[in-house]
């Protein structure tokens, strides 16, 4: 009876995105609070990577900011890996620039190209006359690829320099008074919610035509008219089962969810937590 | 008397710019260690050094990363050193002159010079891949003792040179067989020259990060590795963590500092021993 | 008399073959402590070859070398061309030579030649500190000090470009260069320089034209040496050069070198995918400069050694 | 023993430690005993022979010429030591004065042997034909002679400048009595011609005598030269 | 130099020949090494004095590529035919080398290490096989008061004498020296020429010299070798005063070359 | 052995002290070395020989925390002043070591080194400078068809002659040997013997040696020294035959201590 | 020459390098030299001590008592450097059997000296008292020691063991020779006494001589052993 009490015991291991691992440190820590006897082991490196080592079946879970691709899963069933994935939260991508920068805001449209190396000054797009210094991630990150898959539609410029995790481009935009970076929304933001300071959060419209929303509205983003919204997964091999399930249904569980919306991000959406609670099943 | 002020000014000169780089070769390295030391000091507590990182580790310590840092470190020595003095010994006692013994010399001096990162491929493909050892203390560490393996063969054969000739021969000559030889005359005098050899690569090892990136170092991890095939905390790599990847890499700069601190007060305390022990071989050598 | 007879020639008497055999043991043992390092070297060699051929089966090698981009993600398919990471990684250890170079034979001299030996005593383990210092940790400092230091001085809006990574690795082989040299040079016997001291010339003169020729072999070795540590550098690299895959064009670009472009994707790589035995294949590239490299200071060395 | 490490503890019985040079100076001391060694040969010589001579024993004196071969013999071998040890050791200074001493005084004793062979062999001549008179001052001469030998090679092996001295100046008392011995030969010759050839045969024993003297002297002169690094003339 | 009655010949090499590799080192050497005296062997650099020492006691074995032909009897008894024991050889022909070599131990251990490693281990035998082996090498006197100090204390020429105690400390029977003294000044040297005297009487000694004079002061029998060969063998003697080959006379007289 | 008409002195030690910090090295050192002879230094090891050359051409400076007290003169005029040009002083007075000490150089070069960083730069007086040297130090015919091989490769003795060259090429007036033949074999030493017998027509020679009879065969004066002191200065001969001094006598005669 | 490298060239003429040993080999031949010209000087002494003799001139006489100051010297000179010469450069085989040769030459020369001038000084004594006889087997005599030493000391030189030889065979003419004069000077005294005293005189002037050709002989014998290893007696 006292082992029920105490719960489960073992091990789980998470890797992978660099935008939610700090995310999933948190909720680590705290699921260990209630559930001492499970170890939870936290590693970045990028979505990549993360889902990497699970067709490699080196981990238990992991983390990506984008969703798996086709090619990932077919690599995965070829080693009887069967990937499915959890939405954990929404993220909006946010694009930054320095805060001496006078453009605010930008469309789609400018962003692909920026990062296209297509439009290489600032003057170009209604600010200064500097050349643009683009900071990116590296191809291992969901969120290069999900920029790559629904802002560039082609490939980023290769001036534009690689930076290891999302907080690196944070600093870097900081200190550069040309660059534009882009990063996961909880990482502009402090612990109330605020925009940090030394950088200025670019407003992203459709179009030419349509409203800039700032990825820091949460509402907007809420209501997916932020345009580079996505949602943040867990990615798990086949059902569901001990550790894993419990780890999965404390992320989902309200507490869980109110972790992720203080560390930044925004709740899943109801349409995904209906696949959630299917999969959970 | 002209001619020769005139050699007296390219000495002076010449001397002048000699200094002059040693001035900065010095200031480089005490920035270095000032920085590290200036703004690390304060993050250093019992605290720091003893818990686990908490808080998306804005808080707590790095005692995990000190930890895997020692078992990962323990793992290479297990691995390098009795292999890598055994080779020494080969090739210093036993080996003749000959193709072998050539291929063997050339081999370790080109493992010594193959790029860390050469390495952590090699471990991926051999240890997490082919043994099966997964992402793990094993895997990392045998990684790195492949790596620290040549330090330790060219160090040990090394110091086994500092041994004369003469105590083989006299050893031979009074009918010792050649292990007895080794075992009595050499190996207690190339000791001290060995460890030293061998203190060096680990510490080496104890600051690498790219053979480990792939082989067994976690980002984070509540708990300590309780066995060789877990995955463990570094500190170069949460060094590496803290200063690229992390949430707030400004609110965490502190507690980088403290790792770089710990980190290198770890590997220069491994050198210092190892220049101690050197130190005093010398001069018990010198005494000779 | 006849009892020492009987003492005489026991030698042809017994036959210890058992300890004949135990030595023999003892030396195999040895031996296969020894083999082992060609192991490692050989096996090194053969996984990276393994695991880059089924890259080559697909991406000619003619392409791989004369490819400057490198994107196995890219939207119109992958490119796998290593010329700009190579060219990247020369240029930045070509500028660490050239900074690590004059500075390390300079400190070398001035520690074996013009220090007390106090002062020697004092900074040789001080350089060996520098040595022992983790490459993250120079990566750390280059992001966090030097970076914003070159920003400032170059004017460019960031720091981490090929100049950032030149100045950290010629820190990192700073202490291969000034050791080794100040090894090569102490090792000229003292006599010449008593001689040419003898002979009337200053000390600048003595080390100019008699120890540093002396001791030249020593030092190309030392170079190469530092030059060899310098290229298969990775955190150092990973952390301060920027990483963009551009071909660089100058010292103020942003550069990925090999190293770090294996650093950062290996981890993302599924296994078995070209992508992953690509990287591989840039490993191998890699490991065959080093060992180029190694080679021929490993030359240099041996005939200095026999001159000596 | 049988199971000891076999060695010659003689020269530990000491208890100090082997002092430097040992076997040189052994070899040294070992010459000058050879030398000591034939200087009492050739006084045995002197001494027989005279006494051959006045008792008119021809055995003695055929004994005598007999061992003047073992004198000869004796000089022979100490001066091949000698040069032996000046081309081994290397001597210098002292050492190589002293050996340089040595090699001088053997020729001086072998002179010294073969004057009293001579005397040995006019003894045989005169054969037992009657003395012209009965011999005093000769064995008297003989007697100085012997002394002087005796005392000059004492002289040199104690590095005595004063017996040195002492004993050269004997040598005119030596050479007094040859002169008085020459008269009265000649006296008797005058007197007596057919005492002619003995008396012949007995001038020459005192020349002999004299020589031996003389050589003794030498010896004295050059201890003092040795010593004093002044040569003094007798 | 002694005369002896009786010759005893203890090694008997019988045209000896040995290579490293291709290259030719000694040429149909043969020998007689008479028991208790000394032979010494001299000759020009290179002529293969230390290459013949160290056929004796099988001290080549450990280089590559010699090979040897002929025969070397040590008591009558074949040493170079298979199952020689050469552990037991050498332990029976002591060795000492030209430069002064203890081990960097105490005084004490030097000496004991042989009869350790051949198998005493009783303190007090040790002892006793100490004091007798540094009596033997007329060291005790110089040493009993700190035999548990490091022999590295000790000068030159006492290190050698230490060396010699601890090639008798194995009881050898024949003692082998490659020119013992030539890194010793000349005091030392007088020394170790002294000891070598005494040890005459119970050993049977082969020492390499450069030095004629050497040769003749401490040896009864010397070997001249030139370029391998053994060009003239007789009593150190003959050899120093009227050698019977002019390439003797010329190398002894320095006129060599 | 020469005796010389008219002595004239070369160099004037007056009451020399030396220091090694605080080690007193010489003491009270006074000395004349004539011109054109050769005055040879003997004594123990450790007795300031070799301390004492190395002021001569100050050498000694090269080394930290010493000190000098008293006179050096050369030619009447004090190499210890203030304004001496230690570079001419070390140009005027030639320096030869114990090992020979060859740049690893061509044989030219090794010759040409000092007068080039002395000024010399055409290469026909260098030619000529070089074959001179070589003569002087007897060794042109041995060497005039590979001038500009390795001098690493000639052998030890021709090596010590080339470093004779070395220093006569820059034309000094005295020459400071320091045991120059210790590390030779003894044909070797016999060759350096007869070349400072050839020189000491025109160069003023001192010599340190460990061997009483090297010094009498090449020297004609000789100092005694003994732990730092002069015991004894005087002809070659007396110094060999009837030295003054009791010590003097101990030491060369092998007595010592 | 005041700008090039002041050198002797004197030993580079032959073009060779230096053979080595040169100074010893030229010490050996100085050293042979010096015994040469002391050779001649004694031959000069035998020829002007007869010569003074036999034509009463004392000052010639006392001239060669003065010259064999002289001679004197050169033996201790000559055996000096001999010593000197063994001491430094540790000769051995033939060089060192040469000089231990050369150290024994000189002292039969020494003597011969010494016998010359007791010849001169026996002129001396004798005066211008007008002789008993004229001159005859004396000055023979003389020539052919004087012929003795000189060949005895070329044969050295030369190592010319026939020569020695030959001129060791000499030894007995002039042995006959003595015996001769003695027993003529014997028969003289008889005759008439008042000749006894210069009789004596020249009684002991034959012994001289005679001693003199026993030296060359001696030397002779040497030069045979030197070569041949053998011991032959005349
Ligand atoms: N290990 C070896 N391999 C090849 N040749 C060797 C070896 N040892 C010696 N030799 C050669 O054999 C010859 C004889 O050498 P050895 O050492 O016996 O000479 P040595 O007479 O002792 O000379 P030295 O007096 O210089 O000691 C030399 O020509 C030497 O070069
Ligand atoms: N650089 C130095 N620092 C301190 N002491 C020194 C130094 N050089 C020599 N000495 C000491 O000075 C003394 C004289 O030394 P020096 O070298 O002149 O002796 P030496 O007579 O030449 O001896 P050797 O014959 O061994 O060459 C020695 O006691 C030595 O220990
Ligand atoms: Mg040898
Ligand atoms: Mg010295
Ligand atoms: O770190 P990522 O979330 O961009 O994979």
């Amino acid at each position: 009876p006292k082992e029920k009490e105490q719960g489960l015991s073992g091990q789980l291991q998470i890797k992978g995105s660099d935008t939610i691992v700090n995310l999933a440190q948190v909720l680590a820590e705290k699921y260990m609070e209630e559930k001492p006897k499970v170890a939870v082991a936290v590693t970045g490196g990028g979505s990549g990577t993360g889902i990497a080592a699970l067709i490699n079946d080196a981990i238990d879970i992991a983390n990506s900011s984008r969703e798996i691709k086709e090619s990932e899963i077919n690599q995965a069933k070829e080693r009887d890996i069967e990937p499915v994935s959890f939405a954990i939260g929404m993220d909006g991508i946010s694009f930054i620039v320095n805060e001496n920068n006078p453009v605010k805001d930008l469309t789609v449209e400018e962003l692909g190209k920026i990062y296209r190396g297509e439009i290489t000054n600032w003057k170009e797009i209604g600010g200064d006359d500097r050349e643009i210094t683009l900071y990116g991630r590296q191809s291992n990150s969901g969120t290069f690829a999900f920029v790559q898959e629904f802002v560039l539609l082609g490939d980023y410029s290769d001036k534009m320099m690689r930076m290891n995790g999302n907080a690196q481009i944070v600093e870097a935009v900081k200190g550069d008074k040309n660059s534009i970076g882009y990063v996961g929304v909880a990482y502009v933001k402090d612990e109330n919610g605020n925009e940090i300071p030394g950088l200025n959060v670019l407003a992203v419209s459709k179009d030419a035509n349509t409203q800039a929303y700032s990825p820091l509205d949460t509402e907007s983003v809420k209501a997916g008219k932020y345009p580079v919204a996505r949602a943040v997964y867990q990615i798990i091999d086949g059902k569901p089962e001990g550790i894993v399930k419990d780890w999965l249904e404390f992320v989902l569980s309200e507490e869980g969810q109110n972790i992720v919306e203080t560390e930044g991000f925004f709740p899943v959406p109801s349409n995904l937590a209906a696949e959630n609670d299917e999969n959970l099943k | 008397m002209n001619k020769s002020t005139k050699i007296e000014m390219n000495e002076v000169i010449g001397f002048g710019l000699l200094r002059l780089a040693m001035v900065i070769v010095v200031a480089i390295l005490g920035v270095i260690l000032f920085d590290i030391v200036t703004k690390g000091y304060g993050v250093i507590s019992w605290e720091f050094l003893t818990s686990a990182p908490r808080n998306r580790m804005t808080e707590g310590g790095i005692f995990p990363a000190i930890v895997g840092t020692i078992y990962v470190t323990f793992i290479t020595a297990f691995l390098a050193i009795p292999i890598g003095i055994s080779a020494a010994i080969y090739l210093s006692e036993y080996a003749k002159q000959g193709r072998l013994t050539r291929i063997i010399r050339l081999a370790i001096r080109n493992l010594s010079g193959v790029p860390s990162i050469v390495y952590g491929l090699f471990g991926v493909a051999l240890f997490v891949e082919n043994l099966n050892f997964g992402y793990s203390l094993l895997s990392a560490g045998m990684t790195l003792g492949l790596m620290t393996l040549p330090v330790v063969i060219t160090a040990s054969e090394e110091a086994l040179k500092t041994v004369p000739k003469s105590h083989r021969e006299g050893a031979l000559a009074l009918g010792a067989t050649r292990w007895q030889a080794i075992k009595g005359n050499v190996l207690p005098s190339a000791l001290p020259g060995m460890m030293t050899g061998a203190i060096l690569g680990l510490s080496r090892a104890a600051g690498e990060t790219a053979p480990i990136l792939f082989t067994g170092v976690a980002f984070f991890l509540p708990f300590l590795p309780d066995n060789v095939m877990s995955q463990f905390m570094a500190l170069p790599y949460h060094l590496y963590v803290m200063s690229t990847q992390h949430h707030s890499i400004l609110q965490v700069r502190p507690l980088a500092y403290g790792t770089a601190l710990v980190l290198i007060t770890l590997v220069l305390t491994m050198n210092l021993l190892a220049i101690i022990i050197r130190y005093r071989f010398r001069k018990r050598f010198k005494q000779v | 008399m006849k009892n020492k007879k009987s003492n005489q020639a026991v030698f042809m008497l017994r036959n210890r073959k058992k300890s004949r055999l135990r030595e023999s043991g003892y030396k195999y043992f040895f031996l296969c402590n020894g083999l082992l390092a060609i192991f490692v070297l050989g096996g090194i060699f053969y996984l990276l070859l393994t695991n880059a051929w089924p890259f080559f089966k697909e991406i000619s090698l003619k392409e791989f070398i004369l490819t400057k981009s490198w994107n196995p993600t890219g939207w119109n398919g992958a490119s796998y061309g290593i010329l700009s990471m190579v060219v990247s990684t020369l240029m930045v250890t070509f500028g660490a030579m050239l900074i690590a170079v004059p500075l390390g034979i300079a400190c070398a001299a001035y520690l074996a030649e013009v220090a007390s030996p106090g002062f020697r005593e004092v900074v040789k383990p001080l350089i060996e500190i520098l040595a022992g210092i983790p490459s993250v940790v120079i990566g750390f400092i280059g992001i966090v000090v030097l970076g914003p230091l070159l920003a400032r001085i170059l004017g460019t809006s960031h720091g981490l470009n090929a100049i950032n990574g030149s100045l950290l690795l010629s820190i990192m082989s700073l202490p291969t260069i000034i050791t080794l040299s100040e090894d090569a040079i102490s090792s000229v016997p003292i006599e010449y320089k008593r001689a040419s001291l003898a002979l009337g010339a200053n000390k600048w003169y003595t080390l100019i034209k008699i120890t540093l020729p002396a001791g030249l072999s020593g030092i190309v070795a030392a170079v190469m040496l530092g030059m060899g540590r310098a290229i298969g550098e990775t955190m150092t690299v990973l952390m301060a050069t920027g990483n963009a895959p551009a071909f660089p064009t100058s010292f103020t670009d942003s550069v990925r070198t090999i190293t770090s472009s294996i650093a950062i994707e290996l981890g993302e790589v599924p296994y078995y995918t070209t992508h992953f035995h690509g990287l591989f294949a840039i490993g191998l590239i890699l490991f065959m400069m080093t060992f180029f490299v190694n080679l021929v200071s490993d030359l240099i060395l041996n005939k200095y050694q026999e001159v000596e | 023993m049988e199971n000891g490490i076999p060695v010659n503890f003689a020269h530990d019985q000491g208890g100090g430690s082997i002092v430097a040079r040992r076997s040189f100076d052994e070899e040294l001391k070992e010459l000058k005993e050879d030398m000591l060694k034939m200087g009492s040969y050739v006084e045995e010589a002197i001494f027989k022979a005279v006494r051959a001579l006045a008792e008119q024993d021809i055995k003695l004196a055929e004994e005598v010429n007999q061992n003047d071969e073992r004198i000869d013999e004796y000089e022979v071998k100490i001066e091949e030591k000698c040069i032996r040890l000046i081309a081994l050791q290397q001597p210098v200074a002292k050492d190589l004065r002293t050996i340089g001493m040595i090699t001088k005084i053997i020729t001086d004793l072998e002179r010294i042997g073969d004057n009293a062979c001579n005397i040995s062999r006019i003894a045989q001549k005169i054969g037992t034909e009657p003395l012209v008179k009965p011999l005093i001052d000769i064995p008297r001469m003989a007697d100085l002679a012997c002394l002087m030998v005796h005392q000059s090679l004492n002289s040199f092996v104690d590095q005595n400048v004063e017996l040195a001295r002492e004993t050269a100046k004997k040598d005119e008392e030596v050479d007094l009595l040859n002169d008085q011995i020459f008269r009265e030969l000649l006296t008797f010759m005058m007197a007596d011609p057919s005492t002619i050839n003995q008396s012949t045969y007995l001038l020459f024993v005192g020349r002999y005598l004299e020589r031996i003297a003389d050589h003794a002297t030498n010896v004295c002169e050059r201890v003092i030269y040795m010593a004093t690094g002044k040569r003094e003339s007798f | 130099m002694k005369t002896v009655n009786e010759l005893q010949t203890k090694i008997l090499v019988d045209n000896l020949n040995f290579y490293y590799g291709n290259f030719h080192a000694l040429k149909n050497v043969s020998l007689e090494i008479y028991k208790n005296h000394v032979t010494a062997l001299i000759g020009p650099s290179g002529c293969g004095k230390s290459t013949f020492l160290r056929t004796l006691n099988r001290m080549n074995d450990l280089i590559e590529g010699v090979r040897v032909e002929g025969s070397i009897k040590i008591d009558d008894r074949d040493i170079y035919v298979k199952d020689v024991d050469v552990v037991d050889l050498r332990k029976q022909i002591g060795m000492v080398f030209q430069r002064p070599n203890p081990f960097p131990k105490s005084i004490y251990d030097n000496i004991a290490y042989g009869p350790r490693i051949h198998g005493t281990k009783k303190r007090a035998d040790l002892d006793q096989i100490v004091e007798e082996s540094l009596r033997a090498s007329a060291l005790w006197d110089e040493v009993r008061d700190r035999l548990h100090e490091s022999a590295m204390g000790l000068s030159g020429g006492q290190q050698q004498r230490l060396c010699i105690a601890r090639a008798l400390a194995v009881k050898p029977e024949i003692l082998l020296m490659d020119e013992p003294a030539s890194a010793l000044d000349p005091i030392a040297t007088g020394r170790i020429e002294e000891l070598i005297d005494i040890l005459r009487e119970n050993y049977t000694i082969v020492i390499v010299t450069h030095s004629m004079q050497q040769a003749a002061r401490v040896s009864d029998y010397t070997a001249f070798f030139l370029m391998g060969e053994i060009i003239e063998f007789d009593e150190t003697g003959v050899i120093f005063e009227r050698p019977a080959d002019q390439r003797t006379e010329d190398y002894i007289t320095g006129r060599f070359g």
